[in-house]
């Protein structure tokens, strides 16, 4: 099996689809030349032609209203938005139509359709090229919502997502991009959406993370276990929505703790839901109070981003809080 | 880009207005070859679309149609437009398209079914001024004006790339030119030739805003320059003028030659919504003005001057048609509604776990609804 | 003290406010001559004349962005989005620039402009005249955002986000608009922001809600204490972000129960910060699980509207499931 | 709008290209008459912005810049343009103007201040590639292209509602003009003819994609006909023309006559950013095409042979402000940089109750970093 870092695994991916279905073509700015501004989409264009890996003129609004409207017709279409930091532009059209279309003409019509883009912090990218959104996809009813944190599962996970029928936002942690490298079939696989995967077992709490956060969490859990011999349990949500409720709460029936990682703003970022979600329907699951650890509520600054990303003190901080309790 | 020496754009047919017939139904040029059919055709969908939309605002007054948006005084350019398309063609109207829907094959009964959220409603009671058929090719239309338009663009490029010989036309107002939509559909429209029709109703007015306050371009169509499709503006209240420049537009795109923007000139002659009070913004004497070019009664004259209606034609249809729908009326508005469970389907392929279980807590809440005696709706 | 009904008290606020500060402009479509298509504006272009009250292009994102360098410049704009579910196109505008020119200038530029808008169900709008998007921009952080249920405090609150030296995000209940009235000051005054208002005093839950709910929470109220003779406490947030979260501890000290009751949709709806943050930061008051009572993870409906939203069953029913936990 | 029998508009000026000098520095029509020290501080402006740029671009590459958008080849389109406001005028750039930057008075420390953000970053650490102060009446960029449109829209509106004698100006690349924010930005200005001067850099490419396929229009300009704002397209490497039109410009914006659009046309001969490589998509030939045809060298040439410059006074100049930057640059690298806690900083005019909780958890964090050994950063 080769070895293959996310970049590449996602290349193979779209590579794949494409052979395997006609119907499935690539749009944005720059995905064709270019190959995308981090790769993810090279050399397609050579053996796909321009008919099916389309450079788009600048407008985020145009490629997905244009993708929604080749989704209607039986396209496949896979939109990339350059940095999902300028994803906002076409909002309208995502939440309007790409979530809702289905529903407004009562199952008639149907947008399978991939938005993929680089998300996440850790690049020194500043305000706009850093951000975490998915809160604004998850709250959003009609949308399913996937990160990878390895480059298997991105692999899986976008050929899910391609053969989805329902519309998928595709977040890729660039961070990771080319950071993590491991054994990727050269074959087709999926991976289901709306199923998580256990990262690192133990028994006395329970992260939920997902993306680059996967990695810091891990690192905390690490630090944890040396100082305390605190056990601790990785979860990576892989789908952010629909997530996946029957693994963390089998995992808190062990460890009666939680604690939610990631980067995007604390106030209303998933791990708002996550922790509600708990409080509502496994309360008595709970020892204590749960821990959230999250970007700030800020907008992604351009200095200091490790500190203000959730990083290996923050996170073992928040694994104290709930094991002394 | 290159130095361009020589300005190779004529704004001629984007600045100027073409037209068949004046507004007394007389030629004012040479008239387009158009087999009687097809004419008594035309006049028979507008007539049609003038009924309906009537009892649409019926029943909207009577509680039974959430809204409506009025087509009276529109129909020629919906009716015009649409039958330029094949049946194997996509449209992706707008919500003021009633006549469109009638050419497209959509029955009074659909229509209605949708418009009263029956137990037939195709779209299962979704969005209201909003219609549509899978059946039909007809995209059910967004309520955010212009979303639509990057659709038709997409739909066209998909069929392109499929090599299917479909072109798809797309309605939108005057004020949705303003919506950045618009812009990129236009753009991408013109960058990648795709074989799309823009039909702009420019009825004047959105809502309270005067097109002169919409923008400060001379036309509409002349907003075409600005992403190298050609614009041609017509006069929307003439059904023979914008049938044939949609016919050309079609073949055109067709052809694989990209996309038209026609600016078809009208005038919304009644409230822009059922829950719109027109007095608040503009003249009574403005309205009566445009109810002398309004497009039926022109278009009879015409007919009626060829021949083609003889003495009583038109009232015979008018009736036929009245009476057909009134029936339909009567028949839909006996319908059962939709069952409640409606309003938890169709949001994704199969149901997520979280909808699974507001399905159960939907069901729960209308038995203590019922316990507890009391009505919600 | 003259009663008035929420357009009224709006329309006076905005008034006011217009006659104190020369720098209030208000611009948005049909909001001058028309008055706007609920009468909030009515009025105003007559005593303010066309360069204060502005009726502009259809574009959302052109009214915002428009306003947002209105703002830089030195003015106190209101700009009107007919219908908060046409807000989208400006969401670019709204999430990059509205929330992040005070950050990104390091403070030095800032934008105290009023977005307002008519918002949520009720009145048979259908799919996109009835949404409740608060979660969006309660998530973004740089934004205030507001929500009033009575007229008094419409007024109130109306003042004191146009006089906020922060950009607000002012949503108005529409269902209720014109159906409950109040004595209103015919003067001057203003409602603090990030403050609840206690509607109704009560022992054994906590209901925390905002808008038109409100009056679907104090129904519930009614049926759970002639039912059951439960004391029920109701909390109108009135402010969303930043929400008053000592007014929710100093309730749960009493009461012990949660019950959040909200028309946004559950997933990440505004509720799952609330209880979240419960859940993090003060566990130790709650007896059981918390509820909520939310729109359905739907697009808002057409048909049924009175189902989907939280209704006196509903929320009865969550009432029992904490008190009977 | 009206039945318009007579075309009224002109496209001239938004074809054909405007300039004052060719490309090896001679006149090709009349002068404009400009005192020799502007035509000095001209050519001054533009050598200096071109060193800093190559400063910035070292920055990046030693680590010390995060980012930076190389201004090689455009300087004259930004210096030219800037040249023609006053001070009390108002700038909305993009991230690519850094002589706009010096010509409104910003000095070469305060911009490595920002882009190294030092302690001294005017802008507190904010987004790289973006410049501002309130100081120069400049309103720091956003990164998500074309935002700032509408706010120059706002801000001019805001000044003719105030009475101000304030005009503003944008700059905004080529593909920039895709955007929803450029349709509704020309579109406002138009209806409400704000004093507001769009300067569009067209530089041909959009990263990798070429101008043609970002708008089948046949130039930029052009597209102000679809929003009644006058186009005028000029040779963007031509700082006459430049300066000469955005006076005019400036002057009609002044004198309460709205909004202009002026497309230079011009060429970026460095990479997108510092992370680009624009081999994968263009041509080395067409960048060598272009180099002759840069502004600096070109202007140079036409102050030589207008004996305004006299021989060794180029190199006098760009010697000086070598070193003078050198020096700037030296003492910028060595200031302190911002404290952490400027993250939390101006999300509010005062800190919301989660960012004082915030805080404490930052301060807590960074302790236990140091106690644990780790260096994040
Ligand atoms: C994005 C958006 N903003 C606002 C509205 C509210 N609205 C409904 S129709 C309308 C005017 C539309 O004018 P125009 O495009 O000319 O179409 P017409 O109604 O005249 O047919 C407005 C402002 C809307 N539906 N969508
Ligand atoms: C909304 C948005 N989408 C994408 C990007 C990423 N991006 C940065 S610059 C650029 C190209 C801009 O081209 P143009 O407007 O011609 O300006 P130039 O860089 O040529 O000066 C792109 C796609 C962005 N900054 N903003
Ligand atoms: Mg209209
Ligand atoms: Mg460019």
């Amino acid at each position: 099996m080769p070895v293959m870092n996310m970049v590449q695994a996602l290349n193979q991916a779209l590579r794949e689809e494409m052979r395997r279905d006609k119907r499935v073509v690539v749009l944005g700015e720059d995905v064709g030349r270019r190959g995308g501004v981090f790769l993810v989409t090279e050399g397609l264009i050579d053996e796909f032609g321009e008919d099916r890996v389309i450079d788009t003129p600048l407008s985020e609004m145009g490629i997905i209203g244009v993708a929604i409207g080749m989704a209607l017709y039986g396209l496949r279409p896979v939109a990339e938005i350059q940095f999902i930091d300028f994803v906002y532009e076409a909002f309208d059209q995502i939440v309007s139509n790409m979530a809702k279309i289905r529903y407004r003409s009562g199952g008639m019509y149907s947008v399978p359709m991939v938005l993929r883009s680089p998300c996440c912090g850790g690049i020194r990218g500043g305000m706009h090229h850093s951000q975490s959104p998915e809160s604004y996809f998850i709250h959003t009813a009609g949308l399913i919502t996937v990160m990878p944190s390895t480059p298997y599962d991105a692999k899986g996970l976008l050929k899910a997502s391609i053969r989805s029928e329902d519309p998928v936002v595709f977040l890729e942690p660039k961070s990771i991009y080319r950071t993590i490298k491991e054994d990727v079939p050269d074959r087709d696989y999926t991976v289901p959406l709306g199923r998580a995967r256990l990262v690192r077992e133990g028994d006395d709490v329970t992260v939920v993370t997902w993306g680059a956060m996967v990695y810091q969490a891990l690192e905390a859990a690490k630090l944890a276990e040396e100082k305390h011999g605190w056990s601790i349990e990785v979860l990576d949500l892989r789908t952010l929505f629909p997530f996946d409720k029957d693994a963390i709460v089998e995992s808190l029936e062990k460890t009666e703790r939680l604690v939610i990682v990631h980067e995007a703003p604390k106030t209303l970022g998933p791990g708002a839901e996550i922790g509600a979600y708990i409080a509502e329907n496994h309360i008595e699951l709970l020892r204590g109070p749960i821990a959230r650890v999250a970007g700030f509520d800020t907008p992604f600054p351009l200095v200091h981003e490790k500190l203000y990303m959730p990083n290996i003190a923050r996170i073992y901080m928040a694994l104290r809080k709930v094991m002394e309790y | 880009m290159e130095v361009l020496e020589e300005p190779p754009i004529s704004l001629d047919k984007a600045l100027k207005m073409y037209r068949v017939i004046d507004e007394d139904g007389n030629p004012v040029g040479p008239e387009p070859s158009i087999p009687d059919k097809l004419l008594i055709d035309m006049y028979t969908y507008m007539v049609r679309a003038r009924i309906l939309d009537s009892w649409l605002l019926k029943l909207q007054r009577m509680g039974r149609v959430a809204l409506h948006a009025p087509n009276k005084g529109q129909e020629a350019a919906s009716v015009g437009a649409t039958l330029a398309l094949e049946g194997r063609d996509w449209l992706f109207p707008s919500y003021r398209e009633l006549g469109a829907l009638l050419v497209r094959g959509m029955s009074e009964e659909e229509i209605l079914d949708r418009a009263l959220t029956t137990i037939d409603d195709p779209l299962k009671g979704s969005d209201f001024a909003i219609y549509g058929h899978r059946k039909y090719n007809i995209v059910p239309a967004p309520v955010p004006v212009a979303n639509q338009l990057p659709h038709a663009v997409g739909a066209a490029l998909a069929a392109k790339i499929m090599g299917d010989d479909i072109v798809t036309m797309t309605f939108f107002g005057d004020g949705s030119t303003s919506r950045g939509d618009f812009h990129a559909a236009l753009n991408f429209a013109g960058v990648f030739k795709a074989p799309v029709v823009f039909v702009n109703q420019n009825n004047q007015w959105a809502i309270s805003v005067p097109v002169k306050r919409q923008t400060a371009a001379p036309t509409i169509a002349v907003k075409g320059v600005a992403y190298g499709v050609p614009g041609i503006r017509v006069d929307g209240n003439d059904v023979l003028a914008v049938y044939t420049t949609a016919l050309e537009a079609v073949d055109r795109a067709r052809r694989g030659e990209g996309p038209t923007l026609i600016e078809a000139v009208t005038y919304r002659l009644g409230p822009h919504t059922t829950a719109d009070d027109p007095d608040r913004y503009r003249s009574r004497s403005e309205v009566e003005e445009w109810e002398r070019r309004e497009p039926i009664r022109r278009f009879r004259l015409y007919l009626e001057k060829k021949g083609i209606l003889g003495p009583g034609d038109a009232e015979e249809i008018y009736r036929t048609w009245e009476s057909r729908i009134e029936e339909t009326v009567v028949k839909v508005l006996d319908k059962p509604p939709l069952p409640p469970e409606v309003i938890l389907e169709d949001v994704y392929s199969k149901p997520t776990w979280n909808l699974v279980e507001q399905m159960r807590e939907l069901e729960e809440s209308i038995k203590l609804l019922k316990e507890l005696g009391v009505e919600v709706e």
